[in-house]
């Protein structure tokens, strides 16, 4: 059984937030997992910045950019998760990464990095069903989660990526990259309910979502919501403030107080 | 789609569904004559293919060695064999009742060539440029405006045509119901590279019976340079059945492969996945891809098609490197016996051709693919030439 | 050496024999099958012709007349008619033993023309131009010099063309021994103005019978502009015989006939010897050759070929004048619905063609010379949207 | 018979100066030609300013210019000589034009004009033997000479053109147009001869011909000589002295002295 689903809180719905390792710096990505935590996040999505990422808006572009002049890498963001860990973030991590930085580890060398770091999941956005097949195996063999996604041009590809879904299956609200969204697309219900009708796992979904009504409307027909460029974007807009050590904690209370007004239509406490 | 172990596709999941929509309405044209009959039409009637053969007697005197020919794909409309590509893929798009059409350029000759295609379709054409390469191409800039197309700023990354690309993926994702993504190279994910083979295998297969016609056998080495690598794969493609015609694919070497200034993917690069496809390209050890050069717009791109790396996998064609300084230089020299202007890309052939006849007997031939012509690089080699000089002056 | 009263040789003395041998020589070669196959190999293999001839679908349906075709004299390698006439006159230098070549030029086309045959012939090559039009047209330049071809600035005058053209053959005069000049249009004392058309007939020959085989029929109307008028020679020659096509030849009305700045020679000049041929030209009342006026670098010729004259005397071909304006109009809108930037030239026929189409029915159809591509242009038009644009924010 | 043959004055070596009509001014141009007179000119070669002059170099070119600027026309140039005559230039004068100027007054009235106005030759640099059927035949009829020209290729076009010359043969010297040169082609004794040979009117050498060395030598072989560009950028020289009218004359002395320096090999009386 995988590490994700003995981690994975009782939720009622999982609020599942993006941050970008390393943005914008490895010490201040450690302590907003754990305010993420605190504010009653389900699992945590660390991405590990590319200089690529085609599945990405402009904010977490630019947050990948931050990251990288920083200097961060896969291996440093993978191994920034016991740093977490031993700070106290004891919820389910998911890595969230391109495929080529994985592909120049190796993909065995990947899944034991994963391991040993007790991440949970793996999430590739450029990985489609049909090549994910070797990873897949892999996945299972070191008892990680391989996080899938369906899309709303999916059809009849739901079917057979439900079915070797793992961990949570991350349904793409619309058509296009991250990034926030004045509205969500009209069908977005019946969508999900396809998409839940076809799996036994928590359906989550994500891509545009940055405002407690949306997170309100859309609790009704989803296990779980994933945030990402809202928060990203805040992070960017206190970056400075969270970049001096002196100002930090201040800078995490702000970003804690912001978080808390998105998902505040979720219930913190366990069902 | 694969070639090898190399290709596939590597796409966020909303992109599946459009891919093989591509896919399958491909498949279906090219079992349909009525399309390839319309293609070929146009390439005719349009492009004014067949583009000629021209021996460069002047040249092969001068080098004495092998014979040199010259598939002219400068003799297109809108001067390379990117139209090739263009028409094809328009048509595709027509026949699955796309009116939109997205593209990414470089140095813009992809740009125009789309543009092009989308006005004489009557479609709405979006171009994808990188902000600094809009500044250098402000010419192809202006014809692509001309010809009714919007050119959008790739403002992410490093501002050229890795990120155009991205941004134009970006788009496509969430425009895909009504636009049809028009890939300029032999690149991106599947069906794309087999796409563009496909509708440039007509240079090669032109060139061959020409050939024939003209020498009554088949030439010993083909040669032509490699960016994403459309002109080569559609020159090589017909000749790779041919096992005693010797393929070579020429990459841009830049300032040199010992330096970091160079776009030889095969010979510097690793295996790696690019804008959706399993390839050898630029990166760093952690994966991230860098940022190429070339003196050659059109060649300056960190990855290569998948196919190229497939026949380099498998040894059937060999893929060599030419400096910046080594095709200006066969750029002067092509221009000065033959009286043709090659394109900065095409010069990277036969700079690697020239130093391959004179190592070959008069009975041996070379055929090169002249991808483009040159008149769009005269403002690059008028600033070269002109430092040049200067520095000679300081000496 | 005459077309009607127009023509002859009006020149030097010492010009009297070059001019014999030149005439003899091409009379000769004319017989020669051997040279008409030389000329046509080259055309082929070199050139790349035929050249297309495209339908232009889209335009037709937008203007709702007369089906509009397009002979695309703009896909010949150096991107215009030009080099069909320096293909011919090089073959004919180097059978009368020349190694020199002397050329004249204005925009610079017929200057790149010439410099590329020179060069695939191993020549010498010096090319006349105005010191005005080498600063306004430097990107041609440079294309002469990585040719091979020297570049002599022409002082005298108003050092445009007309100067260049009195430079090249005053230099004529004192080297004709051994240097061989090769005339740029259908101009020039005789054998020139009938050698330039027989060189360039094969565009109306080529042109017949493609759209013979397109449409079974001849075009109602023929359509060409007319600066020296060698495309327009070379595109009426094989329908003069063909009393009910209607030939129409259009000169550049600048910024207007009424005003002085045109270069309308058959509506708005006289009868006149200019550069050694009788023929109609602008001068004033004292006989004294006046500057031209278009925005069109290769119309604004104070001069038009003899031949020209003879046919319009004799009612064969109508010649109307385009402004500057109108042939923009025709260039932007050619670009936006046939994918094809035309050389501005080439827009002043496509002006008159659409004007003309929109009176004519759907059975009718018209045949338009695209003499040359827009490239060469797009400095000019960039320059003039802009000025445009900045003029409409003002009002 | 013709006003040329009268008025040519018996001298041994004919002295053929060209000026441009106009260059400076009209009434320097007068001036010019009495000087010349005074020096020996034998005939005076007078130029009608051109726009596109293609048998002229860069000296007379200029000068052409300058006189067009001026306002100079074909009209006005012929209408200068009965002015010359009236100031008492006595010898012939040979109107030097190119041809379109002619052609736009009308072959017809150029000779009312030539002839009303006391001009006793006519000059066309671009109207071959082969153009100039009809020009010839009404020179004839009006009595006007019409000077033709041969040049080192005329070859065997030398003898057609010879037989219909009148007033006098004009011999270009070398290929090229007119101009100041160093050196004569070495083989122009064996042309002149062969020319000479061909008739019996006067033979005159032009083109290149600037030093008295010069004259010296072609004396030998020519009945005369023409100078055109040496002292049409004499004039160029003296230009602002001839237009400013209180120093004209000074000038006038200044070119005469010129004149007679080149010219000193010629004997000034009559034979």
């Amino acid at each position: 059984m995988s590490t994700f689903k003995q981690r994975l809180p009782k939720h009622d719905t999982l609020f599942i937030p993006f941050i970008t390792a390393g943005d914008p710096h490895e010490d201040v990505t450690i302590e907003l997992a754990l305010a993420l935590q605190k504010e009653g996040a389900s699992v945590l999505e660390l991405g590990v910045p590319y200089s690529d990422p085609l599945a990405d808006g402009p904010i977490i572009q630019a947050a990948s950019s931050r990251a990288l002049a920083q200097g961060m890498s896969i291996s440093k963001a993978i191994k920034l998760v016991p740093k977490m860990r031993k700070k106290g973030v004891e919820i389910p991590i998911i890595l969230f990464t391109y495929f080529n930085p994985v592909l120049q580890l190796g993909l065995e060398s990947f899944f034991a990095l994963v391991q040993e770091n007790e991440i949970d999941g793996v999430l590739i956005p450029d990985l489609p069903y049909e090549e994910s097949t070797e990873i897949r195996t892999l996945a299972e063999q070191n008892e990680v989660a391989y996080i899938s996604m369906v899309a709303p041009t999916s059809k009849e590809r739901i079917e057979k990526i439900s079915k070797d879904a793992t961990g949570f299956l991350y349904c793409v609200s619309s058509l296009g990259v991250t990034g926030i969204r004045e509205t969500l697309p009209e069908d977005l219900d019946s969508f999900l309910k396809e998409v839940k009708a076809s799996t036994s796992i928590p359906v989550a979904v994500g891509f545009g979502i940055s405002t407690s009504h949306q997170v309100e409307v859309l609790k009704e027909y989803t296990d779980g919501i994933v945030i990402g460029s809202a928060i990203v974007h805040k992070v960017e807009e206190l970056q400075s403030v969270l970049l001096n050590k002196e100002t930090r904690s201040e800078g995490i209370a702000s970003f804690q107080a912001y978080i808390a007004s998105i998902v505040s239509p979720i219930q913190k406490c366990e069902v | 789609g694969r070639f090898g172990e190399f290709g596939g596709k590597y796409v966020p999941e909303t992109l599946m569904k459009p891919l093989e929509e591509v896919e399958k309405a491909l498949d279906e044209a090219m079992q349909d004559p009525a399309f390839k009959e319309e293609y070929l039409f146009l390439l005719k009637n349009y492009s004014g293919r067949p583009t000629a053969l021209t021996y460069a007697d002047n040249l092969t005197n001068k080098l004495g060695g092998a014979k040199i020919y010259l598939k002219r794909e400068d003799l297109n409309h809108t001067g390379a064999h990117k139209i090739n590509n263009a028409i094809g893929q328009i048509l595709l798009a027509k026949r699955m009742g796309k009116k939109k059409i997205i593209a990414e350029t470089g140095a813009g000759q992809h740009g125009v060539a789309t543009a092009t295609v989308a006005a004489k379709f009557g479609m709405e054409c979006k171009v994808f440029m990188g902000e600094e390469d809009i500044e250098r191409q402000a010419l192809n800039v202006f014809r692509m405006k001309l010809l009714g197309a919007e050119v959008i700023p790739a403002t992410s990354g490093t501002k050229t045509l890795k990120d155009a690309t991205n941004e134009a993926i970006r788009y496509w994702v969430q425009h895909c119901e009504d636009h049809f993504y028009l890939i300029g190279s032999a690149i991106g994910p599947h069906p794309y590279p087999k796409m563009v083979r496909d509708f440039q295998k007509i240079i090669g297969e032109e060139a061959k019976q020409q050939f024939l016609q003209a020498e009554g056998k088949l030439p010993n080495t083909v040669i032509a340079c490699v960016g994403g690598g459309s002109n080569a794969i559609g020159m090589f493609y017909d000749f790779i059945k041919d096992e005693r015609v010797e393929l070579i694919g020429v990459e841009a070497g830049g300032k040199g492969v010992h330096t970091q200034l160079h776009a030889a993917k095969m010979e510097k690069g690793t295996k790696g996945v690019i804008h959706g496809t399993l390839t050898y390209l630029l990166q760093d050890e952690n994966g991230q891809i860098t940022e190429p050069y070339s003196i050659s717009a059109g060649l300056d791109y960190p990855g290569i098609g998948p196919e190229h790396s497939h026949l380099s996998s498998i040894g059937r064609v060999r893929y060599e490197s030419v400096t910046d300084d080594e095709s200006i230089e066969a750029l002067q020299l092509l221009s000065k016996t033959e009286g043709i202007i090659p394109a900065i890309e095409s010069a990277h052939a036969l700079a690697k051709a020239f130093e391959v006849a004179k190592t070959k007997t008069k009975d041996e031939s070379i055929l090169i693919c002249l991808s483009g012509r040159g008149d769009k690089d005269v403002h690059t080699l008028v600033n070269l030439l002109e430092r040049k000089e200067k520095e000679y002056e300081h000496i």
